[in-house]
């Protein structure tokens, strides 16, 4: 059973406090988008057996959204990080490196 | 065989505020005294308490007669700010909790470390199936969860509560 | 290959059993393969089985990195139903569960299909009136099944508490033919039935990378070498995602845990198969024994094959709630397996962008009931390009806002 | 013959008498005893039956491992099957039932299946039984199934309750002998906080029985004072009798503790399932002795070593007279040295190894005892006792070279670490050959979240195996001192699975591998013979460790087994996987408080006394709970909502709507949020009005429905449906926080702050201005309005909506006031003839008026066009959620399935959930469909039967005759006609 940090509040809580809400970083596609992106936005997911970007949502504590950098077939926690936010902070992308080499 | 108290208390008044936390606090400290908490904690004066819910929301306990005057200030005190205050005052269900043991008896319901639960700290979490706060207070707990669930609240922290109780 | 029957075992019985020979074949992979199957699960295993038994094509090699049957196949609760909403899922299942019925007779082997049925218990107004809808729309497919009433509910299944007080039984939908089977049983059945028609079963064998040129597909690399094929079907459930990135392009799925357990054996105390919806708890007791329960999913992507603590109990105080006597019997086992998840949960059985190949995936928490359908289904694809049991199964269905959603009824699982 | 010995059982209390009785015969034993050492000492051996021959069996552990004395415990709904009688304790008045045998433990019919034994080999099932097929059904299944299973079924619910609790710690220690009493006391002492669970009711583990001298005392003193020194400490929880169960993800594990299972007083919990959330986990679980493979090893009286000499230290029992030892190490000489102190006989020790010497062998030789080396056991004479063994050569093929008589034998094939916590997560094992067991690499330990090592094995859990070996273990890996401790040098163990190494198939056909399920080791080589050669396979096709105890005895000698017939190592063979828990939880524990009254949260509205005092017939709708109908006097539920009907269309009726969501969003970017939220323009609704809406997902279906109301220049109330008050909710933050979080909008939450009702008829407005306290007139606040005022004293905000083609109002209080103005209302209506009505008078007046509802006309797959919901699509918007969905293919077609109503026509109700047939049949041969029916009522108002329906082209086919499935009877025709049955002018409402 995860643990994750909320970096809003700054607690370290168990899955059962938290919401899944999938992959992060995806980009919205509206009208005048194509099928191709629609399709993508939608639908056509990562689901990377490694390290995976995505959401949850403090659900049970202070109610904010957060991303988080975890690999599905480890379960290491890369970080959390602010859900305001197009792409996965320096920091992280770089203990990703080292940890993974990618 | 326990001294565990739960009682539920009588409607308290609660004022939700969301918005910028600073520009909150200046206005609740200038009409209750209660300063802007830190994060996850609460700040009391005057029979006033407020408490940290997220960062950029606060809830305040006051008097439930007087409630929807000091909302009503606060919301012209921040008038032109983007901010939202709102009288809630009936949306939850206060308990209190007294006696020792408090803590084991929540611990069968919620997954708080409570040993390393801040004297100050409210704890928005998970009791059993709901979602619930807990702060300590007056030597005691203070336990909120919403109001539709009472009952269930209720019937939980007793069914928790040591044999005997 | 020897013929199975009770003759057979008294013969060998004579002479301490040293006669059988092997269920499936022990070979090195060939240089080529008319097909390939990535994914000796039943789906593989079916798949390939029927386009040798139905179409004639046996230059075919089923390649599996662990051990055959070792995936959700091994894994997984083993409901068979065919009480499905939609059409098209109404025929590849009802489709399957025929197949089931003579499944032992056509491997030779015994998978213990037992059709003990099927009770999926209406808790609400809205689950009364999505399973009504199932049962009008079962008239049409050809699915038999019936809405019963909740004393026939108690009696079909007499250890059921069906008065409440949270969630009274109002009713439920019955399928008196559904039921369950032995799932190992299924995978090595279809295995030795692929022996037999001397294609290569090939464990330990490791797909690690798909090469096409120019569009179309040559071969795979393996952890034991490479291999060429004309066609090459993916058939690996939770790693369908990863196989379809080795092939250039991405599938609607998300692979996550789901869980199951198995309580200790008890004498016979539960003759159907149970589905609560409304509690989220389903349950049938094996040939052996012990309850089987299904858990719930993880809501977050998985590929650990171990889920999280949590489900195991809501389910159980699901079931507790549903059959109290459960309560003082004891968890023996819980594990898990990676599911794939499509946008509808609904499979995709379609060809691809890349010629030659084609994927079998999506079955999500579901699939173990559509392992003779999809095969037969799969391999009419593979061989002809169409078949009607796997048209409406496209990928393309996502992007035209065409779904086959079947938890539209009663938000139903399994 | 077992029996209690005169003297000695350092865990029983002979002052202490307990009575409990066993298959109805009244027994005794003391405090102290469990099932099992009670039994034998009353002389009784045979304690259960095997799975699949019903061969007697009898007690072979003394711990979580054994696999045959299971026994049902306790009565009526205090009876559990199952029970391990090694872990029973006795408690007076306990009752103890065999199982799987008829008519009796001694006579049971099932054996034949052991007599035809040789018929039924590992598999057999999936080779026969095959043809003729009905027969599988009416004949061969239902006697496979008669036969399965171990204890009976309970008959009724549970009668005790159970408790969970959360728990953290720095380091958790799991298992309570030297090992982890060490750890525990210098993780303590580094002031960490710690926890301590010991499975068993003592502290100390193996070491006071196996003898050990620490720090200059015997192993119980010092055992006792490190015990009492723990307790002292603040940062340290001791408990006894609670099991580490299972190690999951990110250092959480389950510990599940028994208060109640062995005391009569059973008034608290029965058991505590600990939720642990744990920096790190020590496991110090010891190991577990390992039977060996020769025929006859299930012979009542065949024990393991340690079993033996735990019986006699122990509980003062002696498991037999004359007991012959069989080993490949030095460990069961310990056994000799028990059983010769408390004055037993042992005849003769078989030792497998040619030579071995040591002190401990040397001390036993001098004791008188023959030890014969090199020699196995070619068979077990017996059979439902021991009566003596054939001795052979072990490297032979079992020729007999002498018989010796004796009443147990005490086998020991070596030990394997409890490695079980460990690899529950991922942590990986490695084989050692020297001491001829899988052991914890670590290097390779499960993983937490930040990728350190959380699981540390100790003590014999991680291979030690003499005390010194243990104790420096726990010093080099906790990193403290070692105590004082003298080292005994042992010789070193010879690997040996089968006995003798040449046996034959007669042989391997009675050596037992899998005790419960009857896997033999022949059974293992047929697996193997017959392609089933991954350990995983072997597992499935022969059941070893599949049984109760999960093969803690079996799974290491099966797969030695199948190396063996494969002619590989045993590492290249490998484990199964280890999976939770450790031994099997009772399912109660599981699911813990979550019964009755607290199973779910049951959420109440204001109201919903009053419903409930006055004969309320609920609904479940999510987890409200909601009136269907008030049914008065013995009327049925059909005729009381007719009545709430009739009444509300022709003078006043009255609905708790406090369910519903109720979302305040508020700020400068309101107006443009809604507006992306719904499917049309919320930003230009004027304050002091409201506007029907509509909102969906990003696929483009319809999710939900609700009236908007403008507050003030930046504040909008949406109401949302029961279900969708937190979902939409959830919703919106999730836009705001994620997409738009640069907008400046709020959203708050008021479901739970008020309390709504609605007020519907054509006295709707009498009624309120008899309350007074504000303007209702239609002047004033005319349809689609609200206002803020005061009504019967209470500050209210009246909202004219109608979603029964009424003239409606509904009013909105803080929760807390919801019953004084209900009551208000019910006293001011009396005159009128006010009635409450419930949830399916609403959705009757809704289908007369033709207006959707979320999850009838809705199911996820259906977009608004599809419902004739156009005029509430604003074409204006470049965007907003779910518009770019609806502009793909599928929903372009003209073919979509739309809304319309439906009669049919004999005024009959068309069915629920009916679909419309078209003729003809497609590709897969089902019948084809032109529709279904979304809704379908008998109509009170109209005295006749009216539906909705999404048809095929639909609105294009007015007064079109279709037909519609019935259950079980010909199809019913329908004609097609507009959705609105009541009042399509919308003159009631609009006065
Ligand atoms: C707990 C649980 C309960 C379930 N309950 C039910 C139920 O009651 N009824 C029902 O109908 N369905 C149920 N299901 C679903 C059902 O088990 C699956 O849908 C079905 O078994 C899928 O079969 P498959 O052959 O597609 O996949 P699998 O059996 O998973 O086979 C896929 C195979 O592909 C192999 N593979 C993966 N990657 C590679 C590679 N790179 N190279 C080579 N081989 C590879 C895997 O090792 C695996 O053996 C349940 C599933 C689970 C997990
Ligand atoms: N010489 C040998 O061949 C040999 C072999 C094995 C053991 N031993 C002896 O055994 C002792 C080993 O000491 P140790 O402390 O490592 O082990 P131990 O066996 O003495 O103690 C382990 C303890 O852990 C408990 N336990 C096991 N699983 C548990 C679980 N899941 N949850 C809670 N408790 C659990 C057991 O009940 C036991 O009390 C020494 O005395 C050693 O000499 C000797
Ligand atoms: C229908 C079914 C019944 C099972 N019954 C048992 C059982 O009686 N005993 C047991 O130990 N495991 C049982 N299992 C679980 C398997 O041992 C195993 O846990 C499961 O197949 C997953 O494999 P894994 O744990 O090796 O990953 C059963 C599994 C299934 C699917
Ligand atoms: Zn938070």
């Amino acid at each position: 059973m995860l643990l994750l940090k909320c970096p809003n509040c700054g607690l370290s809580v168990e899955e059962t406090e938290l919401a899944p809400g999938g992959e992060a970083h995806l980009k919205r596609f509206g009208p005048g988008s194509s099928d191709d992106e629609f399709e993508a936005y939608l639908f056509n997911r990562e689901n990377t057996k490694g390290v995976h970007f995505e959401r949850w949502r403090h659900a049970y504590g202070c109610g904010k959204w957060f991303l988080a950098a975890r690999d599905t077939a480890t379960l290491e926690v890369f970080g959390t990080y602010s859900a305001q936010t197009t792409e996965p902070p320096a920091d992280i992308l770089a203990r990703i490196r080292e940890r993974t080499g990618k | 065989m326990s001294d565990i108290s739960i009682s539920r208390l009588p409607i308290t008044g609660m004022i939700g505020l969301r918005g910028d936390l600073s520009s909150l606090g200046k206005v609740v400290k200038a009409v209750t005294g209660c300063a802007l908490p830190d994060q996850r904690m609460c700040t009391s004066a005057d029979g006033h308490t407020l408490l940290w819910m997220s960062r950029d929301e606060l809830l305040l306990t006051c008097n439930a007669e007087a409630a929807e005057a000091i909302a009503s200030d606060l919301r012209s005190r921040l008038s032109g700010v983007f901010a939202t205050v709102a009288n809630i005052s009936s949306a939850r269900q206060v308990f209190e909790l007294k006696g020792q043991g408090v803590e084991s008896l929540l611990a069968n319901v919620m997954p708080v470390d409570f040993a390393r639960l801040d004297a100050s700290e409210v704890r928005r979490t998970r009791m059993a199936q709901v979602p619930a706060a807990i702060w300590r207070h007056d030597g005691g707990w203070r336990l909120m969860c919403f109001r539709s669930v009472a009952d269930y609240a209720d019937g939980l922290l007793r069914a928790a509560r040591p044999v005997g109780a | 290959m020897r013929r199975f029957s009770a003759f057979a075992i008294a013969r060998e019985a004579l002479r301490n059993h040293e006669g059988w020979g092997r269920t499936w074949a022990k070979r090195p992979p060939g240089k080529r393969y008319d097909v390939i199957i990535v994914g000796a699960g039943g789906h593989g295993l079916a798949t390939a089985y029927y386009l040798g038994k139905n179409f004639g094509i046996t230059n075919v090699a089923i390649l599996e990195k662990g051990w055959l049957g070792g995936g959700n196949t091994g894994r997984n609760t083993t409901i068979i139903r065919s009480n499905y909403l939609q059409d098209p899922s109404a025929a590849i299942y009802e489709k399957s569960r025929s197949l089931y019925e003579t499944l032992s007779q056509d491997l030779n082997y015994n998978v213990m299909f037992s059709p003990r049925g099927v009770i999926m218990l209406a808790q609400t107004h809205h689950e009364v009136r999505g399973y009504k809808r199932t049962a009008h729309a079962n008239s049409l497919q050809g699915v038999k099944t019936e809405w019963i009433g909740p004393s026939r509910v108690k009696e079909l299944c007499p250890i059921m508490n069906i008065s409440g007080p949270r969630y009274p039984v109002l009713g439920a939908l019955w399928q008196a033919r559904g039921g369950t089977a032995r799932h190992d049983a299924v995978a090595w059945g279809y295995a030795r039935g692929c022996t037999d028609m001397g294609m290569d079963i090939i464990q330990k064998c490791e797909v690690t990378g798909v090469r096409t040129e120019g569009g179309r597909v040559r071969g795979v690399d393996t952890t034991q070498g490479p291999i060429d094929c004309d066609k090459l079907g993916l058939v690996v459930a939770g790693h369908s995602s990863v196989l379809a990135e080795m092939s250039g392009f991405r599938l609607p799925l998300e692979s996550v845990a789901l869980q199951a357990l198995v309580s200790e054996p008890i004498k016979p105390c539960m003759d159907v198969v149970v589905m609560a919806n409304t509690v989220h708890g389903y349950m049938s007791q094996s040939d052996k024994g012990e309850m089987v329960i299904g858990g719930g999913a993880d809501g977050f992507n998985n590929y650990t094959q171990r889920g999280s603590f949590q489900h195991i109990e809501e389910t159980l105080r699901a079931l507790v709630e549903t059959f109290p006597m459960i309560s003082r019997l004891k968890m023996l086992r819980q594990w898990g397996g990676i599911v794939d998840m499509t946008g509808d949960r609904s499979p995709i059985l379609t060809k691809t962008p890349v010629d030659g190949i084609f994927v079998n995936c999506g079955w999500g928490t579901g699939g173990f009931k559509a392992i003779p359908g999809s095969g037969w289904g799969m391999a009419e694809l593979i061989a002809k390009g169409h078949s009607p049991l796997t048209a409406e199964f496209g990928m393309e269905r996502f992007r035209e806002g065409r779904f086959i959603d079947e938890s539209v009824a009663a938000g139903v699982a399994h | 013959m077992s029996r209690r010995l005169k003297s000695g059982g350092r865990l029983i209390d002979r002052t202490k008498p307990v009575e409990f009785t066993c298959d109805g015969k009244a027994l005794r034993g003391y405090a102290g005893d469990t099932l099992a050492s009670a039994l034998l000492a009353n002389g009784q051996r045979v304690m259960g039956r095997s799975f699949k021959y019903h061969r007697p069996r009898s007690v072979v552990g003394s711990g979580p491992e054994e696999p045959n004395a299971l026994f049902g415990i306790g009565e009526g709904d205090r009876f559990e099957p199952n029970q391990r009688a090694t872990l029973q304790e006795i408690w007076p008045g306990m009752t103890a039932r065999s199982q799987n045998a008829w008519p009796s433990l001694g006579f049971d019919v099932g054996r034949v299946n052991d007599y035809g034994s040789r018929f039924l080999p590992a598999g057999f099932y999936y080779k026969t039984f095959i043809h003729p097929r009905p027969l599988w059904k009416h004949l061969f299944e239902p006697v496979i199934r008669k036969a399965a299973g171990l204890g009976s079924a309970p008959t009724v619910g549970d009668g005790d309750h159970y408790a969970h609790q959360y728990a953290f710690c720095d380091t958790l220690i799991v298992g309570g002998g030297i090992a982890g009493l060490l750890a525990a006391w210098t993780a303590a002492k580094a002031g960490e906080r710690v926890m301590l669970v010991e499975r068993g009711a003592h502290w100390g583990g193996r070491s006071p029985v196996d003898g050990a001298t620490i720090d200059g005392q015997d192993a119980a003193s010092w055992v006792k004072s490190t015990v009492e020194a723990l307790e002292k400490m603040k940062n340290v929880t001791l408990m006894t009798r609670c099991e580490g169960s299972g190690v999951y993800d990110h250092g959480y594990v389950l510990c599940n503790q028994n208060l109640t299972d062995h005391i009569a007083d059973k008034s608290g919990p029965r058991q505590r399932l600990w939720r642990v959330r744990a920096g790190r986990v020590v496991t110090a679980t010891g190991a577990i002795e390992r039977p060996i493979s020769f025929a006859g090893n299930d012979v009542p009286g065949v024990m393991l070593a340690s079993a033996v000499r735990d019986f006699v230290a122990n509980h003062g029992v002696s498991p037999g007279e004359r007991t012959v030892i069989v080993t490949n190490n030095d460990d069961a000489y310990r056994t000799a040295k028990v059983l010769l102190d408390a004055g037993l006989r042992v005849p003769a020790i078989l030792d497998v190894r040619p030579n071995a010497a040591s002190d401990i062998i040397n001390e036993i030789k001098s004791l008188g005892v023959t030890v014969h080396t090199g020699r196995g056991i070619a068979k077990v004479h017996g059979d439902a006792r021991v009566t003596g063994v054939s001795v052979c050569l072990q490297s032979g093929d079992g020729t007999v070279l002498q018989e010796i008589r004796c009443d147990c034998v005490a086998m020991s094939g070596g030990w394997s670490p409890v490695v079980h916590l460990w690899s529950h997560c991922g942590g990986k094992l490695w084989w050692d050959e020297a001491r001829a067991m899988f052991r914890p690499d670590p290097d390779q330990p499960p993983r937490d979240g930040n990728a350190q090592g959380f699981v540390t094995a100790i003590g014999a859990a991680s291979g030690a195996l003499t005390v010194r070996q243990v104790l420096a273990d726990v010093a080099e890996t906790m990193d403290t001192d070692m105590p004082a401790c003298e080292d005994v040098a042992e010789a070193p163990i010879k690997p040996v699975w089968i006995m003798p190494d040449g046996a034959g198939p007669a042989l391997r056909a009675k050596m037992w591998l899998d005790y419960q399920n009857d896997v033999k080791v022949s059974d293992v080589r047929l697996a193997a013979q017959e392609g089933f050669e991954s350990v995983e396979h072997a597992k499935r096709y022969t059941t070893l460790g599949m049984a109760t105890d999960q093969g803690k005895l079996s799974n290491i000698n099966g797969l030695a087994v199948l190396a063996d017939r494969l002619d590989v190592t045993i590492p290249q063979v490998g484990t199964t996987t280890f999976r939770p828990p450790y031994t099997p939880i009772t399912i109660g524990a599981l699911a813990g408080e979550a019964r009755g009254d607290i199973f779910q949260p049951l959420r109440k509205t204001p109201m919903h006394d009053w419903h409930e005092a006055n004969g309320a017939f609920w609904e479940p709708v999510g987890q409200w709970r909601r009136p269907y109908c008030y049914p008065q006097g013995g009327e049925s539920h059909a005729d009381a909502v007719a009545r709430e009907v009739k009444n509300t269309r022709q003078s006043l009726g009255m609905l708790d709507a406090s369910t519903l969501g109720k979302l305040l969003v508020r700020g400068p970017d309101a107006g443009r949020f809604l507006d992306m939220l719904y499917t049309n323009m919320m930003s230009t609704l004027n304050v002091g009005r409201c506007r029907y809406g509509l909102m969906c997902d990003e696929n483009g279906f319809l999710i939900d429905d609700g009236v908007v109301a403008r507050i003030d220049d930046d504040t909008w109330l949406c109401h949302t449906t029961t279900g969708g008050a937190d979902r939409i909710h959830g919703w919106m933050e999730d836009w705001l926080q994620c997409e738009w979080w640069d907008w400046k909008v709020h959203v708050v939450n008021l479901t739970e702050q008020l309390a709504q009702i609605a007020v519907v008829g054509p006295n709707a407005r009498k009624v309120m201005e008899k309350l007074g306290g504000m303007d209702v007139k239609a002047e004033t606040l005319p349809f689609m309005a609200w206002a803020d005022g005061t009504l019967a004293g209470l500050s209210v905000r009246a909202y004219r909506i109608s979603f029964s083609g009424e003239l409606s109002y509904e009013i909105a209080v803080p929760a807390h006031q919801g019953p004084e103005l209900w009551t208000a209302l019910m006293e001011a209506g009396a005159e009128f003839g006010i009635t409450p009505y419930g949830t399916e008078a609403l959705h009757i007046m809704r289908a007369e008026k033709g207006f959707i509802m979320i999850g009838d006309e809705t199911d996820g797959t259906v977009i608004p066009q599809d419902l004739g919901l156009d005029w509430a699509i604003s074409k204006k918007k470049d965007d907003y959620l779910g518009k770019r969905g609806q502009q793909r293919d599928a929903f372009q077609k003209p073919g979509r399935w739309k809304l319309v109503g439906l009669e049919t026509l004999d005024g009959s109700a068309l069915e629920d959930g009916a679909y419309a047939v078209a003729d003809g049949r497609n590709e897969n041969g089902q019948g084809n469909v032109q529709g279904r029916v979304t809704s379908t009522y008998m109509s009170p108002t109209l005295g006749k039967g009216i539906a909705m329906g999404l048809v095929e082209r639909g609105p294009d086919r007015m007064g079109e005759v279709i037909k519609f499935t019935r259950i079980g009877q010909a199809p019913q025709e329908a004609r097609i006609v507009n959705a609105v049955f009541f009042d399509p002018e919308g003159e009631k409402s609009n006065v």
